[in-house]
């Protein structure tokens, strides 16, 4: 109905995320190109297991008149999400400690200066 | 129920839940002694590969094991997470292992004068849980995330000497691409789930229709699994990372890509088994032509570095090309049946045997490369020379690396690079050519090395050197005679370990059949 | 089978065959060859004397580090000749992290373009 | 980083076990309504995170010591896994609810559909909803404080 | 219909601020702009009917994440220069 | 722009492409297809495991070991931090 515009939204978000790791020169610039990433595939995720007009499935107090199976949203989604988001929160941690690590050695953040390897 | 039985039908789950169970006590652990740490590790990880060794015997005699974890019985839909081990996971958990007890054995005295070693060990058993539940697994997003257990663990071990700069800068480009890569992987994962709404690889692969997104999702995946893999031209973590890590921690990186490399032949062969058909053998020819590019320019990089690990990093790349070759080649044969039967699945069995193969092979490369660093502090191929009047055993050691790595009987190497150049030569000369080509150009390579390290006039700066610590010679000394073994008798090796392997990955249709026993499918 | 039997097994690959035991022999009784001819060397070299002195046309010996073929500089003949491929390889590998993020964007699109379109 | 002003300070110490008294409740309110180990272990190193800004790092580490967090966090995973090698002993696998359905602690298992919350129901799922609960705290917070102890170490060099 | 403009609008908002925290040259004021998205994005979870997901979002993403982002750029440097 | 971005650009714009066409190609918004696992799961998750939570349900019972990965990553991440910022002297 609504021209699948969520979906739209996930896969611009998963470019935006892109074009900062890929044209970004600022290593902590490519870091948020990732949290964004990470958070495009969380909204595809949870926007698979939407169902129209259907409310979240935990049972207490639910609204009179909701059909078991087809009114509620998926569960499973969430679940996964939920492992994403943490999932993310570590690897950023892990990225951002790196970065003062390399910050430290080579004084910049320009991700061409501190290719020391070829 | 007998002791045994009970940990045959437990073991898939225990394999994962001991490690996982010793790296949350190995804090704990360590606050009594240092050695009663580095023992609780070994024993920890001494149970964990009898464990894959008594799975493995019960799964090569033919039994896939199914554990579903929550409940006792399989219920239809699959709604809980089940570990499906088929040969093929039971021949990766095998190298895994491996690697894991002799790195552990190897970090006894080559990391002893550094701190942190308690998180150090932590990692490490935290490391053999991803690589052992990337293995096992028989649920998509179960592999995502035991992929990024992986990868975080292994990120900050690559990091672990962190006054050097560049370890960091290596450990911050690993991070990168492998979070990058898992996310990928997590996308094509919605992908498939959105359209089946199932997560496990046997439900997947009983319904999957190569639509477009399926297409789509196969080649996230393909792409993802294959940059952890190190393929080229997404290989440039790999030479950084390998390079940079302790030689110790190195080893295990191997066991870790060989993982992702399982990730990609399983989503090919299983995930998408049934519908190969449907794609005019493009995905097998892709990965036979990545193969061919990755053996090319990993040997001649390799050629020209003048750092000892890179170097050998930069090797360990072209014999990641070998493995894609040979299982490419059977991949772009599965369809058509007669063809497979005649060279297929001997290139499979190629492909199989030379992952094993690789790993050893690299594996003692790096840890002699480790013990001259130990010994010399110095890597790079410049400004050594000489220590084979120093280091005897370490040099041997090197010997049996060159000769198997570069194909030279009577190592291991050979025999599996023998079954690649005749399957691909049928298939077509030229592959055959280009591979045998790198093979030489690996031998230079590190005849390049030998002579630069260990020959020539004994240098004046190296008179104190000593030979390497006891237990580092024991680790390199088990590598080096399981490569011998094997190279001396590659028939029982290849009949009882690399054919079920193969024949796992080739009937997919019986992976699937333990889930649903319904399915009617391939061959 | 006993396991014994079938370690001296031949080793078949499709269209050929190997056997590694056979091979071990053969160069052992190579070795044994290469002793005896040893054996009909000259006797009376000693270590630690004038002999083992290497002899440079008269001049004076170099230091024991320069005279050892450094790592890069071997195949130094082979390197030089195939110029134009090392050089384009180095330049490939450019030790940036934005640059191998975009090779994995370029094979993702040309697989798209593979699996995709054909 | 420095502590701040006293009214901050104030203002945090007054805050912050309003905080914690949601997230703990989040936390033991799981399996009824939205939240769980996760997300009551969020907000409450959110709260603790806030206590870390106002007081500065080097009076939080001074309180927390680095080795006490890493055996915390090794005692939520601890708990967390051996209630799952629990399910091995008393059930049949690995993961098993063994407690749903026995009566005993959140034993009684809810009639279908709507229902009131009673909290002692789910089995294991509010034991695993503590264990989680701890160890996320301690790992969150422990990757803020150090991570800012760390930062700060630098600026006296 | 309110559901389905929202459904729209919230969307949009969230690529805003990613663009913004991708394009902004002060880095605080990025790591602000990745907040926002992260807040947003757990508004958005909440319509999408995920209240689990929603609280998580919002103590991990909007609070967690920017506070070692600040912590970060601090120990490091605040402008992208760029050359 | 210099020569590599116009290069990356056009790779960029091509996946580009091919990932909006896969998101006209999903299925619509608010109606999935398939539905039988999750189905599943909503009818089942009450009995089986006296959760009220159906997403409780999932992350601790039926979909535990995930969890138990997701509690790894974490402990990972806080060992990985703490041994990037050790003191590298014993």
């Amino acid at each position: 109905m609504i021209f699948n515009f969520p979906f739209i939204a996930v896969i611009a978000l998963i470019l935006i995320g892109l074009y900062a790791i890929i044209f970004r020169k600022n290593l902590i610039k490519m870091v948020i190109g990732i949290t964004i990433i990470q958070s495009g595939v969380n909204l595809f995720l949870i926007t698979l297991g939407y169902r129209e007009g259907a409310v979240a499935p935990i049972f207490t107090s639910l609204p009179s008149g909701t059909e078991i199976p087809q009114g509620m949203v998926f569960p499973i989604p969430q679940a996964l999400t939920l492992t994403s988001i943490v999932i993310g929160v570590a690897v950023l941690a892990l990225m951002l400690s790196l970065i003062i690590h390399i910050y430290r050695h080579y004084g910049t953040l320009d991700v061409r200066k501190i290719g020391g390897e070829k | 129920m007998n002791f045994v039985d009970f940990l045959l039908q437990h073991s898939p789950a225990l394999i994962v839940a001991i490690p996982l169970l010793g790296a949350f006590l190995t804090p704990l652990v360590s606050r009594i002694n240092n050695k009663v740490r580095n023992i609780f590790v070994i024993i920890i990880l001494l149970i964990t590969t009898s464990i894959v060794l008594l799975l493995a015997l019960d799964v090569f005699a033919g039994n896939i094991h199914t554990y579903i974890f929550g409940a006792k019985d399989l219920t239809l839909p699959v709604v809980r997470i089940l570990f499906e081990v088929d040969a093929m996971s039971a021949f990766m958990a095998i190298i895994g292992s491996i690697l894991l007890l002799v790195s552990v054995i190897y970090s006894w005295s080559f990391i002893e004068e550094n701190s942190g070693l308690d998180k150090y060990y932590t990692l490490v058993l935290l490391l053999a849980a991803g690589m052992f539940g990337m293995m096992l697994t028989g649920d998509m997003f179960n592999f995502f995330v035991f992929l990024e257990i992986t990868s975080i663990a292994s990120c900050a071990l690559i990091a672990f000497w962190t006054n050097k700069g560049k370890a960091v800068e290596a450990a911050f480009k690993y991070i990168v691409i492998s979070s990058l890569a898992a996310l990928f992987v997590l996308f094509a994962i919605a992908l498939l789930y959105g359209q089946y709404n199932a997560l496990n690889i046997a439900v997947l692969g009983s319904v999957i229709q190569f639509s477009y997104l399926d297409k789509i999702a196969l080649v996230l995946l393909v792409a993802a699994l294959a940059m952890k893999a190190g393929i080229v031209p997404m290989h440039m973590w790999l030479p950084d990372a390998y390079g940079r890590a302790p030689a110790s921690v190195t080893i295990i990186l191997v066991g870790a890509t060989q993982a992702s490399l399982y990730g990609v032949f399983r989503v090919c062969f299983t995930l998408y088994g049934n519908t190969i058909n449907l794609s005019p053998t493009s995905i097998g020819w892709i990965i036979v032509l990545l193969g061919v590019i990755t053996m090319l320019i990993g040997v001649s990089m390799a050629l020209i570095q003048s750092d000892f690990k890179r170097l050998i990093a930069f090797s360990a790349v072209a014999e990641i090309g070998f493995i894609f070759l040979g299982i490419g080649t059977g991949l772009t044969l599965f369809a058509n049946n007669q063809m497979f039967g005649l060279i297929g699945s001997t290139a499979m069995s190629g492909g199989i045997f030379h992952i094993i193969n690789d790993s050893l092979d690299v594996g003692l490369l790096f840890l002699v490369a480790g013990a001259v660093y130990y010994a010399t502090k110095e890597t790079s191929l410049d400004k050594m020379g000489g220590l084979a009047r120093n280091m005897k055993y370490t040099t041997i050691f090197f010997i049996i690396g060159l000769l198997a790595i570069s194909g030279i009987p009577p190592m291991n190497g050979f025999a599996s690079k023998l079954l690649i150049y005749e399957s691909t030569f049928q298939l077509n000369p030229i592959l055959a050519i280009v591979a045998i080509l790198s093979s030489i150009m690996l031998l230079a390579v590190f005849v390049k090395v030998f002579h630069s390290v260990f020959l020539g006039p004994a240098q004046p700066k190296f008179k104190d050197v000593k030979e390497v610590p006891k237990t580092m010679l024991f680790a390199m000394g088990i590598i080096a005679s399981i490569i011998i073994i094997f190279g001396l008798f590659p028939d029982l090796v290849i009949n009882n370990i690399v054919e079920p392997a193969v024949n796992a990955l080739i009937n997919y249709s019986e992976y699937i059949r333990q889930v649903i026993p319904t399915f009617t499918g391939g061959f | 089978m006993s396991i014994f039997e079938s370690l001296l097994n031949t080793f078949e690959t499709g269209s050929g065959f190997w056997n590694p035991i056979v091979w071990l022999v053969v160069i052992l009784i190579v070795f044994l060859i290469i002793h005896i001819l040893r054996g009909f060397g000259n006797k009376n070299y000693k270590v630690d004397t004038e002999q083992t002195k290497p002899f440079l046309s008269g001049n004076p010996e170099y230091s024991k580090e320069k005279m050892h073929i450094k790592g890069s500089n071997l195949y130094w003949g082979f390197t030089e000749s195939l110029k134009w491929i090392f050089d384009n390889l180095n330049k490939m590998h450019t030790g940036n992290t934005s640059d191998y993020v975009l090779w994995f964007v370029i094979i993702i699109s040309v697989l798209f373009l593979v699996v995709g379109l054909i | 980083m420095n502590g701040m002003s006293r009214i901050v300070k104030t203002i945090t110490s007054i805050v912050f076990p309003f905080i914690m008294i949601f997230g703990l409740y989040i936390i033991a309110h799981g399996h009824l309504t939205p939240g769980g180990g996760f997300q009551g272990g969020a907000v409450v190193a959110s709260g603790c995170a806030m206590i870390l800004v106002a007081y500065g790092s080097v009076w939080t580490m001074g309180k927390i010591k680095e080795k006490n967090l890493s055996i915390l966090e090794s005692i939520g995973a601890i708990c967390f896994i051996i209630l799952a090698i629990l399910g091995l002993g008393f059930g049949t696998v690995f993961f098993k609810n063994f407690l749903v359905g026995s009566n005993i602690i959140f034993g009684i298992v809810p009639s279908f559909g709507s229902t009131i919350s009673n909290i002692n129901t789910a089995g294991v799922i509010p034991l695993m909803n503590f264990a989680v609960g701890l160890k996320v705290i301690v790992g969150l917070f422990g990757i803020v404080l150090i991570m800012a102890y760390a930062s700060r170490r630098r600026d006296n060099k | 219909m309110i559901l389905d403009i929202i459904h729209i609008l919230l969307p949009l908002l969230i690529i805003g601020s990613s663009l913004f925290a991708v394009l902004l040259k002060d880095l605080i004021a990025a790591a602000i702009a990745v907040a926002a998205m992260s807040l947003l994005l757990s508004l958005e979870f909440f319509i999408l009917q995920a209240p689990d997901v929603a609280i998580a979002e919002a103590g991990i993403g909007a609070c967690l994440t920017t506070a070692i982002l600040v912590i970060a750029i601090k120990s490091t440097k605040r402008m992208e220069d760029e050359k | 722009m210099s020569k590599r971005n116009l290069f990356a650009l056009i790779f960029f714009v091509i996946m580009a492409v091919f990932l909006f066409i896969s998101s006209l190609m999903m299925h619509p918004f608010g109606n999935p297809e398939e539905t039988n696992m999750d189905d599943e799961i909503i009818e089942n998750a009450q009995i089986e495991t006296g959760a009220n939570n159906g997403v409780t349900a999932v992350v601790f019972d039926y979909r535990g070991f995930d969890t138990l990965g997701e509690a790894t990553i974490l402990f990972t991440a806080v060992a990985g931090v703490m041994i990037i910022f050790r003191r590298m002297n014993k």
